[in-house]
């Protein structure tokens, strides 16, 4: 079913398809990089939607387009070279992508809060803490100086930092990782968003400072009640917080499940393959490892066949012919597989 | 940060001392003669009268030990005395009837009264030219890079190597067939005798200080535009824009606040480095325009063999540079939080 | 397992200055600057076949003409051709920026590696760039040309020698700025990986230098290489405008605009081609550096 | 597996100094590595966990004799490699080798990958280029690359493959022992599994002993025989994998244990964490007493003086594990 | 009426670093002090001594020269008043002698004051000048702008190792003259205001006076004849057809005169081989293999076309000539004037007949296997290597293959004798300069040529003989002329040691040259003068309504 290279799906198999009562509703989005080399096709039909509170995990090994999907979302992509080619995101009613620059300010930050991967980077270095978690207070909610650092504060003490007033006049570099991804957290919390993303906010931690991430976010939630999007290539992580489970490849959504039933019936052979080669779960009989052959695609063609099919075991001749669409494959669970196809 | 800034003063000291040295050598073995500016006419014995009366022919190390003495002891006492006078330190130090000044050879006066004496319209034109560089070239850069190979930034990057290749010996002087010869505006003599007491002196100064200003100014522009350019381009990609996009902030915010200040900090030091010109003059463009600065006073006194106050300046120019690089380092150290001296 | 797909395995061959050149291509400026850069070279080196009027030749009684089929470029106030004088000039002008920016550019290479990588030297060689910094050139152009003139004109002619002597001095009063960046650079390089891996293998410390710092710090010393051509070529023409530069049976292209600054109003192309060929060379050196800058960036490489 | 020991590491310091004042003078120290003991058998895997900063690295490094240890001894076949001339020390680099954490950052960018791979060979063998390229080959046949990869650059290839070209290096001068730095920190999940398995095919081709760096605790478990613990440049507890993962005797130990994630979310759900609260102190400036005081659960709980003024013995349990702590029991 | 025609603006873009003449012999110094320190007699633009201080010229007719020649007598002007209003006395004039012959002081003007035994203030207003022998030319000391008159209560304490010392009495000296120093910025600008105690209570008709320095010839010269913005300047040597084309803005002209410059080319009599080590360019080491021979040299100068080197250097402030001593009138020779026209045909001939020529065929001569090649040097300077570039061409239209070499004007006159580059080392066959000598008496000048004044090792190099020639039939007309009154006979001995110079091949004359400067249409009364200050008549100076 693929027409000039662009993907049309079948209706009942969107994840969430029933937009109604969601916060945020991704529709067909693609993202193409134009580059010297020719076009990063990064994104290629994202579709999903998120409820209230829900959590949402997306995983998918480096460069599968984790990152891009979400930036696009709120137009975070340096653009040129990016370009968001196609698609919506509804949020409040509106589309995100049509709105003017200035509108669009408002949502980034106010309703929706990003986290980056990177804590060490992410904050500007030369600017104290205080400042920058100031400075999205005075813009989206147009408190005075000494309003906005009142909340800062209690940001700061809500994400677990100690002695916030005193903390509020260190830079950056005065924190540890933990501290700063809290900061970061704090900055992405400070005006109340229905929204947070958080791009591979503990990759970089610790496990035992990631663990103290995990618990701060999963309270957070609970006190908040804030849909959130937890994108990271660690399954142990979402099976600990997600309620929903998006998993991606090649700039596909290629298996979205709630989490139990992805945990405990993955279908699309990315999936199992990814979870079989956590140690412990998939080993050969001699102690090795499972792995996944080969490398990630190479998204300078729109997808016209499955992506994952070089590498997948199961490929037969239709996965080499199209791109296969989302299959509905249990109550809370499509995948996009053709061996699927005779299921749905 | 204190005992880092006093450990690299200490360590100048000796570093200065040795310079000190090297300079004086190197102008003794220099060719050249106090007396080689006079007339064919004037006989052989008489100039050797004249080099003997100046100490000319005293050995090295003597002349050395004198200079040291009267520019580190004397001067400074000197000073001393006169900045007192009047003063609640008045009569602290006395004595400067016997002290003996580094005097200049070729003028017969203490070289550091000729240096104040020339500061100011250094100051003024060097000066002047190197903020107003610095002015043009901070928007420029910034632009430029935000819009990298834009039109704008083309232009910008054309014009700025104009302007660092085009000699100011040349440029001087078009400006002066353009503006002064052709159209007539402004004056090509500098007047430094001019006071500025009023509009109209106030007018007038800024007239002659328009030509000389703008072809130092489109030299300085044109290197530190591309300095900022470049460090604009190291900041736009960085993860804490994103950050700041992400936040909700305007464009104007994120690059004039958040990119500005991180790609300042490499800037700034550079233009702290660049200070030490300031003062050394800028010897072609105060000649072209006869602003009679610094600059000229040195390129006088080396034409003149004029050593006291060739070694005085340059050694000064020295000081100026350590202590220069000493405030880079430091600035660098005050403009990004993350480094710290110890 | 992993298997090299088909499509990766065909990829050609391609060595690192293959990359370079490929990606150097790719910057319009670059290749622009590169296309009139070799254009001048030309020029100036076989231009004397196609245009061969001597450059000394004083033709006293066709003096301060403008242009004309018989001279392009008009005559100076002495009747010698400027064409030919600035294509003399201009093999000179380029000789001088080149050479002294390859001694300027050694010298602040050696420096700056050795200053970053030896902790122990680090100190005395910065103060010798103190040094360097705060030396007057014009007093040191006078002892140089004293103490070295009448050897090297007895070594080498009187040409070359002061061409040597001028080369020379113009090179280390410059090094400064590129053994400064080197040096940062070296100190970054030093806690690399790389270098740690080196010495796990037990090479030692001259081979690490050359095997696994110099390449690295290649593009920095690129780009002050390019840098260095333009800055040799002006301070050349400023030490004519100082009277310290060539003999004047000797031109260059500083030396020629400095000339002729004075004829502005008499024969304005006097000053116009040695002026346009100056800032087109710099120009264009500006762009070749920008473009191997990128070029020689593995980070944009890889993009 | 025969008990030989290889190599034993005996009260190693590494501090580093710190000045400060105008006169530099040294005012205190980093104890990055502060008095540890282990020793590794022929054939076996140790692997060394600990948070960041904890000094794992920097022992690592030790051990090959990169840093110049302040204090303690590091016998490699009964030779004390930390006191050997530069020179002797030269000979005996090609026994041990080292795989770096960042693939991308210990491969110079600007070498091809046959002469980084050559490069200990042109530095320790009179191999001629003919023997050298053909011993790239076979390395680059056993880490599983493509032979004809050996022109290329280290940027035109993947995670994986740099780190497997990192293997090969190490590989190439045939040693018995190598440091492995968290080789696959910096890699992707899915090719996490490929390095994984490189190395322990080659441990028994070879019979190759490895000091396994790492803070992913479930691929510890995978690979390692005996685990070591670190905290604050001391470590805290040594034990056979299956006793370390069944019953951690230290509170560290359990601590570090339960904040893995596991990925099954029935499981996720009923576990119970120990959350340690707040940072790890700097090592210049150690806690007194047991450096794990500050965070300790079980110091808290006790509320020992001991904990917090007397640093704990290094103690074997009865079942042959070692920790440093003073309450903990087989 | 003084001061009615306000501010005169003069630029001197070499500035003066001092007001004191004694404590800087360099020419622009003289001049600015010249408009405040006045001598007791100037030289009027003829060369001719007219009264500045005194009524009348002391001669032997009247009285005021003793018959042996042995004093002059002085008599100032009545009711002279120095700027600050004390009386100008005799004993200032003593003052000045004894000032500048302190032998601590470093006075740059003693040569003025020569064989003076004494100088005695016979009366308040009477100054009687006393030698140690016969003086033919006694006009020598205090009179021209070399030698002006300084105020002892000013400078009393200023002798000796004290002078230098003395900044501000340095700076602004009181004097007589038409103007008196309100601010002095050495090097840069000094502003005057006309001299209220001024002897004639008309003049100056300019209340004040900038002085500005700095830039070069070709800026100043724009500055007054194409901007307007100065009414003098001084020196203007640039190439003749800047000078043209600035003059066509129609705001200045452009003056000149003749003094006794001569643009001229010593001869190395001595061998300047490097080979010789210690004895290169000194008698010592023997004479120079080919330029001893008058025949090349008179090719040479015949070579070249003298015309040309005016034409493209010079243009109205130069002349060609074939002399060393080419003024006053009285002194100059005729007898050398073939070489005014080029003649390469008689060159060559001269050549061939000396036994050079060309037998390899590359286009130079040479003899037993010498080439006739030269190394030709002089100080950096754009006329000069104009003229170093013609002449090479000249020359090598006759076969001889020249090097040129240029040297910083500082190090060629700096006379450092440790520098190889100094024109008293001459460590080359042929170098290239101007001299002249002050007033218009050539005695000692002439004497420059003498055997002893051979620079060399033993007097550190400092000797005025530049070629090294050396002959006694030379010193023994230089010893007669010192003991000759008659003015023709002077005259003659003048002419005769001219022209065994010229034809003996020692010294190429090239260009007699004048002073050039340009003044503002709307100056008048300047009088270009080379024989002493130019700006002698500054008081007369007015400007056109
Ligand atoms: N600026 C860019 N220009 C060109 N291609 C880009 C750019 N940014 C990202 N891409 C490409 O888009 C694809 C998706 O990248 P993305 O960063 O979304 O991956 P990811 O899933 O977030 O990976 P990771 O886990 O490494 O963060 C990749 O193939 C990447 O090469
Ligand atoms: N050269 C050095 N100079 C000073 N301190 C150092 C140096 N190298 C390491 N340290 C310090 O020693 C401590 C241990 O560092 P090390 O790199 O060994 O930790 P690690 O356990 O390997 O951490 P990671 O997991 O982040 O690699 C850290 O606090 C570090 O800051
Ligand atoms: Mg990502
Ligand atoms: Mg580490």
């Amino acid at each position: 079913m693929s027409t000039g290279g662009i993907l049309v799906r079948e209706d009942k198999a969107q994840p969430h398809s029933d937009a109604a009562g969601a916060v945020l509703a991704v529709e067909n989005l693609h993202t193409v990089f134009h580059t010297q080399d020719g076009d990063v096709h990064a994104v290629n039909g994202v579709s999903f939607s998120l409820k209230p509170g829900e959590l949402l995990g997306v995983v998918g090994e480096s460069g599968s387009g984790k990152s891009v999907t979400m930036m696009s979302l709120l137009k975070l992509l340096p653009i040129p070279p990016a370009e968001i080619t196609s698609g919506s995101v509804m949020f409040d009613g509106r589309d995100l992508l049509s709105l003017s620059l200035q509108e669009l300010r408002e949502v980034r930050g106010g309703d929706i809060g990003f986290i980056f991967q990177d804590p060490m980077t992410s904050l500007n270095p030369v600017f104290t803490v205080g400042f920058q978690i100031i400075e999205p207070l005075r813009e989206h909610l147009g408190l005075s100086k000494r309003d906005a650092r009142k909340r800062a504060v209690e940001l700061m003490e809500m994400v677990g930092i100690p002695s916030p007033e005193q903390r509020l006049k260190d830079f950056p570099h005065q924190f540890s990782g933990g501290m700063r991804q809290r900061v970061m957290i704090a900055i992405a919390l400070a005006c109340d968003p229905k929204v947070l993303i958080a791009d591979e906010a503990t990759t970089a931690l610790d496990v035992t400072v990631q663990a103290q991430i995990i618990e701060l976010i999963k309270g957070l939630r609970e006190e908040l009640g804030m849909a959130i999007i937890w994108i990271t290539h660690d399954l142990g992580v979402v099976a600990g917080i997600a309620d929903h489970v998006a998993v991606m490849y090649g700039g596909q959504i290629v298996e979205y499940a709630d989490v139990e039933s992805l945990y405990a019936n993955p279908s699309h052979p990315y999936t199992q393959a990814l979870l079989e080669t956590l140690p412990g779960h998939g080993d050969h009989e001699d102690g090795r490892l499972m792995s996944i052959p080969g490398q990630a695609p190479n998204l300078l063609n729109p997808p016209n066949s499955c992506p994952f099919a070089p590498r997948c075991r199961h490929r037969f001749d239709k996965c080499d012919a199209a791109n296969p669409p989302l299959f509905k494959v249990g109550d809370d669970q499509i995948a996009a597989c053709w061996l699927l196809e005779d299921r749905a | 940060m204190g005992s880092y800034a006093i450990r690299r003063l200490l360590f100048a000291i000796p570093t200065l001392l040795v310079i000190s040295f090297i300079i004086f050598g190197l102008l003794d073995l220099a060719p050249g003669d106090p007396t080689g500016q006079l007339p064919l006419t004037i006989p052989p014995e008489v100039r050797e009268q004249i080099r003997e009366a100046m100490g000319f022919n005293e050995p090295f190390i003597v002349r050395y030990w004198l200079w040291l003495n009267q520019f580190l002891v004397n001067e400074p006492l000197n000073l001393i005395e006169t900045a007192c006078k009047g003063a609640w330190c008045d009569g602290f130090v006395t004595g400067s009837e016997d002290r003996l000044r580094v005097t200049s050879w070729s003028t017969r006066s203490p070289v550091v009264d000729l240096i104040i004496e020339r500061t100011p319209q250094t100051l003024w034109v060097v000066g002047m030219s190197y903020v107003v560089g610095i002015l043009i070239a901070i928007p420029i850069g910034v632009i430029s890079a935000y819009r990298q190979y834009s039109w704008f930034d083309q232009i910008g990057t054309f014009i700025s190597m104009i302007g660092f290749s085009v000699p100011t010996f040349f440029t001087g002087v078009l400006m002066i067939v353009i503006f002064s010869v052709w159209l007539g505006w402004f004056p090509s003599v500098y007047d430094t005798t001019l006071v500025v007491n009023s509009w109209e002196t106030f007018w007038l100064q800024v007239k002659q200080m328009i030509m000389p200003v703008m072809v130092l100014a489109l030299f300085n522009a044109s290197q530190i535009s591309r300095f900022m350019r470049a460090s604009m381009l190291d900041n736009l990609n960085q993860d804490y824009v994103r950050t700041a996009r992400a936040k909700g902030l305007g464009e104007k915010v994120v690059v004039l606040v958040h990119v500005l200040r991180n790609s300042l900090i490499p800037v700034i030091t550079v233009i702290a480095l660049g200070v030490p010109q300031i003062f050394g003059g800028a010897i072609i463009t105060e000649q072209i325009f006869r602003v009679n600065g610094l600059g000229a006073l040195l390129i006088n006194g080396i034409q003149g063999a004029d050593y006291p106050l060739v070694q005085t300046l340059t050694f000064l120019f020295a000081v100026l540079i350590v202590v220069f690089n000493l405030i880079a380092d430091l600035l660098y150290g005050i403009l990004d939080p993350r480094i710290r001296y110890d | 397992m992993a298997h090299m797909n088909a499509g990766e395995a065909q990829q050609q061959h391609r060595s690192l200055w293959g990359d370079v050149w490929r990606q150097y291509r790719r910057h319009k400026g670059a290749m622009a600057g590169t296309i009139i850069f070799l254009g001048i070279v030309i020029l100036v080196v076989f231009g004397s076949y196609i245009h061969d009027l001597d450059p000394q030749f004083l033709d006293i009684r066709n003096k301060n003409q403008g242009m004309s089929w018989a001279h392009p470029f008009g005559t100076d106030n002495l009747g010698r051709d400027m064409l030919a004088q600035v294509i003399a000039g201009g093999r000179v002008s380029l000789l001088v920026g080149i050479v002294a920016m390859a001694l300027s550019l050694v010298l602040g290479a050696f420096v700056g590696v050795v200053a970053g990588y030896f902790k122990a030297l680090d100190g005395p060689l910065m103060r010798l760039t103190d040094l360097f910094l705060a030396l007057p050139i014009l007093p040191l152009l006078l002892v140089i040309i004293m103490l070295f003139r009448d050897p090297l004109r007895a070594a080498f002619g009187p040409e070359t020698g002061i061409f040597i002597l001028i080369v020379f001095i113009i090179g280390i009063t410059s090094w400064m700025q590129t053994a400064r960046i080197v040096r940062g650079e070296v100190l970054a390089l030093k806690e690399r990986e790389f270098v740690l891996a080196a010495h796990s293998i037990g090479t030692n410390s001259r081979r690490i230098v050359q095997r696994h710092i110099l390449p690295n710090v290649l593009s920095p010393i690129m780009v002050s290489a390019t840098l260095g051509i333009a800055n040799a070529i002006i301070t050349e023409s400023a030490l004519s405008f100082l009277g310290l530069g060539f003999p004047s049976d000797y031109p260059t292209w500083g030396r020629l605009l400095f000339d002729g600054k004075d004829f502005l109003q008499i024969t304005p192309t006097r000053v116009l081609w040695p002026g346009l060929a100056i800032s087109l060379t710099v120009l264009s050196v500006n762009y070749m550096g920008d473009g191997l800058r990128d070029a020689l960036d593995p980070r944009s490489r890889e993009r | 597996m025969t008990a030989e020991t290889l190599l034993s590491v005996d009260d190693l310091k590494i501090h580093f100094p710190i000045h400060a004042g105008i006169f530099r003078r040294k005012v205190g120290a980093v104890k990055a590595v502060d008095g540890v003991n282990f020793e590794i058998k022929r054939g076996e895997t140790l692997g060394l966990v600990g948070e960041s900063g904890c000094g794992k690295s920097t022992a690592g490094r030790a051990v090959l004799r990169l840093y110049d240890p302040t204090a303690g001894s590091v016998s490699f076949e009964d030779v004390n490699i930390a006191a050997l001339s530069h020179a002797d020390m030269r000979a005996m680099r090609p026994r041990m080798q080292m795989i770096f954490q960042d693939p991308q950052a210990c491969l110079n960018p600007r070498m091809t990958v046959g002469t980084i791979i050559e490069e200990p060979m042109v530095e320790h063998t009179k191999m001629n280029a003919k023997e050298r390229e053909a011993k790239v080959q076979e390395l680059l046949e056993a880490v599983g690359m493509n032979p004809s990869f050996a022109s290329r650059y280290p940027h035109e290839f993947s995670g994986g493959q740099r780190q497997r070209i990192g293997i090969a290096r190490a590989l190439a001068l045939d040693p018995d022992f190598i440091v492995c730095d968290e080789p696959i920190a910096a890699l992707d999940v899915s090719i996490q599994a490929q390095v994984v398995n490189l190395l322990q095919d080659l441990q028994k081709q070879k019979g190759l002993t490895y000091l396994f760096i790492s803070h992913d605790l479930s691929m510890v478990r995978h690979i390692a025989d005996r685990v070591a613990v670190m905290y604050l440049g001391k470590i805290m507890e040594l034990a056979t994998r299956d006793q370390l993962f069944a019953s951690p005797a230290h509170p560290y130990t359990k601590a570090l244990l339960s904040a893995v994630p596991v990925p099954d979310p029935q499981a996720e759900k009923t576990r119970t964490r120990t959350i340690l609260t707040g940072d790890v102190p700097s090592p210049a400036n150690p806690p007194q007493g047991c450096v794990f005081s500050t965070r300790c659960p079980l110091a808290q709980k006790m509320n020992d003086k001991k904990c917090f003024t007397e640093p704990p013995a290094w103690r074997e349990l009865g079942d042959g594990r070692r920790v440093a702590c003073h309450f903990a029991e087989g | 009426e003084r001061g009615a025609d306000g501010q005169l603006n003069i630029i001197y873009w070499q500035a003066p670093s001092t007001m004191n003449p004694y404590l800087s012999g360099g020419t622009k110094e003289i001049e600015a002090a010249s408009l405040v320190l006045e001598p007791l007699a100037k030289y009027d633009e003829v060369g001719a001594l007219v009264p500045a201080l005194v009524d009348e010229i002391p001669t032997v007719a009247n009285g005021g020269i003793s018959e042996d020649l042995t004093s002059i007598t002085w008599k100032l002007k009545e009711g002279l008043l120095w700027s600050d209003g004390t009386p100008v006395t005799a004993e200032d004039a003593r003052f000045t002698w004894q000032y500048c012959t302190d032998p601590a002081g470093g006075c740059a003007q003693l040569g003025q004051f020569e064989d003076v035994k004494d100088v005695v203030a016979v009366d308040e207003r009477t100054i009687r000048i006393e030698f140690t022998k016969p003086k033919p030319h006694p006009y020598g000391p205090l009179t021209g702008g070399q030698s002006p008159v300084i105020q002892k209560a000013q400078f009393a304490d200023c002798t000796g190792a004290k002078a230098p010392e003395c900044t501000e009495q340095n700076f602004n000296p009181v004097g007589t003259g038409p103007f008196s120093v309100t601010e002095f910025k050495p090097n840069d600008v000094i502003q005057f205001a006309a001299n209220q105690n001024y002897r004639d209570p008309a003049k100056p008709a300019f209340a004040t006076v900038l002085f500005k320095g700095g830039g070069d010839a070709a800026s100043a010269a724009r500055s007054v004849l194409e901007t307007g913005e100065f009414d003098y300047a001084w020196n203007l040597q640039v190439e003749p057809e800047i000078l043209t084309q600035m003059a066509a803005a129609g705001k200045g002209m452009v003056v000149s005169s003749f003094g006794t410059s001569v643009e001229r080319m010593m001869i190395n009599q001595t061998n300047p081989d490097p080979a010789l080590g210690d004895k290169r360019s000194t008698r010592e080491g023997g004479a120079h293999p080919f330029l001893t021979d008058p025949k090349v040299v008179l090719a040479l100068s015949l070579a070249i076309d003298r015309d040309i080197l005016v034409e493209a250097g010079y243009g109205a402030a130069g002349r060609p000539t074939c002399n060393v001593l080419p003024a006053p009138a009285v002194y100059a020779s005729t007898a050398n004037d073939e070489c005014l026209t080029q003649n390469v045909d008689k060159a060559k001939a001269l050549l061939e007949e000396a036994g050079w020529t060309d037998s390899d065929g590359d286009g130079i001569r040479d003899k037993d296997g010498m080439k006739l090649s030269v190394l030709y040097q002089t100080s950096t300077n754009g006329v000069r290597q104009g003229t170093q570039a013609l002449v090479k061409q000249m020359w090598d239209a006759i076969g001889v293959e020249t090097e040129l070499r240029n040297i910083d004007a500082s190090v060629f006159f700096g006379g450092d004798p440790s520098s190889p580059d100094t024109f008293q080392k001459f460590y080359a066959d042929i170098e290239m300069y101007t001299n002249n000598f002050n007033g218009t008496d050539p005695e000692k000048y002439m004497a420059s040529w003498t055997c002893s004044n051979i620079p060399s090792p033993e007097n550190g190099w400092q000797g005025q003989n530049i070629p090294r020639y050396c002959d006694p039939a030379y010193d023994a007309l230089v010893d007669e002329m010192g003991k000759t009154a008659d003015p023709a006979k002077r005259a003659e001995l003048a002419k005769k040691m001219n022209d065994m110079l010229m034809q003996g091949g020692v010294i190429i004359g090239l260009v007699h040259r004048g002073g050039v400067s340009a003044h503002s249409n709307t100056l008048q009364g300047v009088k270009m003068n080379e024989w002493d200050s130019e700006l002698w008549n500054a008081a007369d100076w007015t400007r056109k309504k």
